[in-house]
């Protein structure tokens, strides 16, 4: 099997938008290729209610994957005025559904650094956790994803806590996670085609364990995929 | 008080003083104050206290020439250019300090500042590591139901905003998102307009639905086409990619020869 | 939650039980839910607590009618035409409880609703006497300086507003002065959108920068031309000062015929 | 002489507009006709710089007097957008010079009571303050007015304090009270023409001194005053 990361960002973007089959609602912040896809792609073939809150406005309608997640013409195509402020309200009044969030760092608790990280003595500065902060903490089903997978993203404990909260799903190029409320932690809960328990284990930082195969985009998914970003700048995110 | 005109760029920037708290309009590469920030950089300007929810060109910007000694923000990125060099290096080295915050809290502060209040009730985000050193405390809720975490206030001495259009006394239009823009100019003490352009009165009436900016903290409008550059201002211009991508190479004599090859 | 669509004025009033804490739009005659609140009363709601800053002919007819037993408000006149006579007569004979407020504080509890935080500090207005009465408490500034005044969270269940345009799934438009509207649609737990007239999305795109209540809250959306009348909906209509006139002088009987009359 | 309330309300109008000479800022509430002239005749004769907040925007131009303050034409003149929050919250930050405020019982302190009365055990209901309290106690120059003078009005003591502050002006149809810092109360700073020391002694609540006359208004002024209210409509405010 050959798999290009264009097949990799698909089959994380499938599963993504079918998540959001019956949201309420979805919040994805900057530099989010991937969350971008799913929600188009979940509003066309799965919950054309699904209400999108953007930075640059409320409900848009993009026909396409942009270089930038503020790009202008975003903003033309959406059903009202909304502002950053006023999301982070919405969901501090516990009215989000699902927020996708990146974590630079992802711990068995679900938590994410996107602060600094130490190698050594040495400081690593990080961009910040935007909004993940309030989002983690007050959205119904926080998606925590990741393009690459390895032993210093999935840590057992994150070395600075951005943002606390308990995970929905947590997205790598290897697997999905999902949150075990008896185990408290996050437990596996498909691994990619490509890959195997024998690779998420060795590249995770913490206990993890077997579980099926993610499903495969179907190829309507596939078709509008390509239509959304038929450029592939979906990839780039991937690792 | 009253002592606002249309003036140069160059007047406008001598209005920051060295060591000021000032804040930044837009969002990324969105309706930035850019060629403000270049600006700050030619005149040379230290010691800046820059605040914003997300920067990217201006704050990185400013961190590289040394204009900057702290960052209030939640995130300094440079979205699909990848990590802001300059940011990230000055923070490591010491040299500027990132006074990190969620964007949420960074709104809260505003909100504060903006109507007259010491601080800000907020959702209880008290697990993130920064709340603490930020000095964020809890008060009792005087109503029941416990413990609620607060912000404090946070007044910027100027918010300097980019905008489409203004009239002469700097009542200002903003076509599209306005990210924090409206709130920064609630909360801080002064403002400086720069705007794609000056127009009359009575064409920004014409639009009055979209004029969020009442003049009266208003102490500098300057005219600056593609004052966001290389930023978008929508609908005028779209964000130059290919310059973000040279940006981003640009070692630290790249980034003086820059601002000086980029004008205004 | 999702249960919004265009309906009939009758059936989004149905949606209102008795006892609700309901707010309504514009201000004194100025883009007020006028029609909706006289079907309030065609349909004989009772109990109603009424929120808004300043009052006039939506407050005083159902104080009027018996359809109110509290208003949370600043201000409740009808201006230049007199003291609103039905509310008056409901509170001085204790039918109706007025809690009043300031404009301000009401303000306060409604953006403490919309943040999702239990209060929000106020300036300091304790020397008010309604202060004590409504039990807004101080707590102590946690970074110094004192004690700050709070006012506690008012989440109206639902936020009545009355607007120019809107489309079918209940984005909404307002021209000219917004009044508390969109931090009502903030505040309240659901939206019944009353329109002018219902206009398909792309109309409403073309002047998005005047909308600023997304759908999301928005349980109907009923088209109901003159829905202001007799207060103003520009840029449609002017107030009718000659019924505000005739309404001032009615009594109960008048009262009982007049939302008959006016229609809808 | 013979004087009409058109007279009365033009001293009043020119007294008021010749205080804001030096003002930044002015906000008025609603059913306040006089304040409205004032600002108008301030803004062209004397003070062209001066802002005024208005309830429906910011920076008005009305070309005449308006049955209400919240006339939607007086919104198509503004210079840009305003709410009534943002107004509110411009005051809380000390940033508002003169608030005009209209006063049902008016005490020597300058306290306004707008709640309600006594009379015996009767209770009498008033419509309520609207944003005097907060603005009486934080704006810088509270300017007060009243459309009547007897001892109902202005007492010694408010029955409900609505609104506390100190007030820079308090203008009735007879006199102009000021604040006396070093008494702590108010003082008559000058008495209308028409009126006498007598009648505001017998009239008022409190202990009051004599004054000299109210300068009367310019020709250009009632020129002005003319051509703004043709009709009249300011004399509605006086008994």
């Amino acid at each position: 099997m050959t798999v290009t990361l264009l097949d990799k960002a698909n089959y994380m973007i499938s599963s993504m938008a079918r998540l959001l089959k019956d949201a309420e609602s979805a919040f994805m912040g900057v530099a989010s290729f991937l969350p971008f896809m799913a929600i188009i792609l979940a509003k066309r073939l799965y919950n054309p209610d699904l209400i999108w809150y953007s930075i640059v406005g409320y409900n848009p309608n993009p026909k396409h994957l942009p270089m930038s997640t503020v790009h202008p013409w975003i903003s033309k195509y959406c059903d009202a005025k909304l502002q950053l402020a006023e999301l982070f309200d919405i969901s501090a009044r516990g009215e989000l559904d699902v927020v996708f969030l990146a974590g630079a760092q992802i711990d068995q608790r679900g938590y994410l650094n996107n602060s600094h990280i130490y190698i050594g003595e040495r400081r690593i500065q990080l961009p910040g956790g935007a909004g993940g902060a309030l989002l983690h903490a007050t959205a119904r089903r926080p998606i925590v994803w990741q393009g690459k997978h390895d032993t210093r993203i999935f840590v057992k404990e994150v070395q600075r806590i951005t943002a606390a909260g308990k995970p929905y799903r947590v997205f790598s190029p290897l697997c999905i996670f999902r949150f075990d409320d008896d185990l408290g932690r996050l437990v596996v809960d498909s691994i990619h085609p490509w890959s195997s328990f024998e690779e998420v284990k060795e590249n995770t930082g913490f206990e993890v364990n077997d579980a099926p195969p993610t499903p495969e985009p179907s190829d309507e998914e596939i078709e509008l995929i390509e239509k959304i970003d038929p450029h592939g700048i979906r990839k780039t995110v991937l690792e | 008080m009253k002592n606002m005109s249309v003036m140069s760029l160059e007047e406008a920037v001598d209005l920051i003083e060295n060591g000021s708290l000032i804040c930044l309009s837009g969002n990324l590469l969105y309706r930035i104050p850019a060629a403000f920030v270049r600006e700050l950089a030619r005149q040379g300007k230290r010691d800046l206290r820059v605040m914003k929810t997300a920067g990217g060109y201006d704050v990185d910007l400013l961190c590289g020439l040394g204009c900057a000694k702290e960052i209030i923000a939640g995130f300094v990125s440079f979205e699909a250019f990848g990590l802001a060099k300059n940011f990230r290096r000055a923070v490591e080295e010491g040299r500027v300090k990132y006074s990190e915050n969620t964007c949420y809290s960074v709104i809260a502060a505003l909100r504060a500042a903006a109507y007259g209040v010491p601080f800000m009730p907020i959702a209880d985000i008290s697990k993130s590591y920064f709340v603490k050193e930020r000095g964020f405390k809890f008060v009792e809720n005087p109503y029941g139901g416990g413990k609620v975490l607060t912000v404090p206030a946070i007044k910027p001495e100027f918010a300097i905003i980019h905008v489409q259009k203004a009239d002469e006394d700097g009542n200002a239009l903003i076509y599209g998102p306005w990210f924090e823009d409206v709130l920064m100019a609630r909360a801080a003490e002064n403002i400086i307009i720069t705007t794609e352009m000056i127009v009359p009165k009575e064409d920004l009436r014409r639009d009055i639905d979209a004029v969020w900016i009442p003049s009266y903290k208003v102490r500098a409008v300057v005219e600056v086409p593609k004052g966001a550059y290389p930023g978008a201002c929508p609908p005028y211009y779209e964000m130059d990619f290919e310059m973000m991508e040279k940006y981003a190479s640009l070692d630290e004599d790249g980034l003086r020869k820059h601002i000086w090859e980029v004008k205004p």
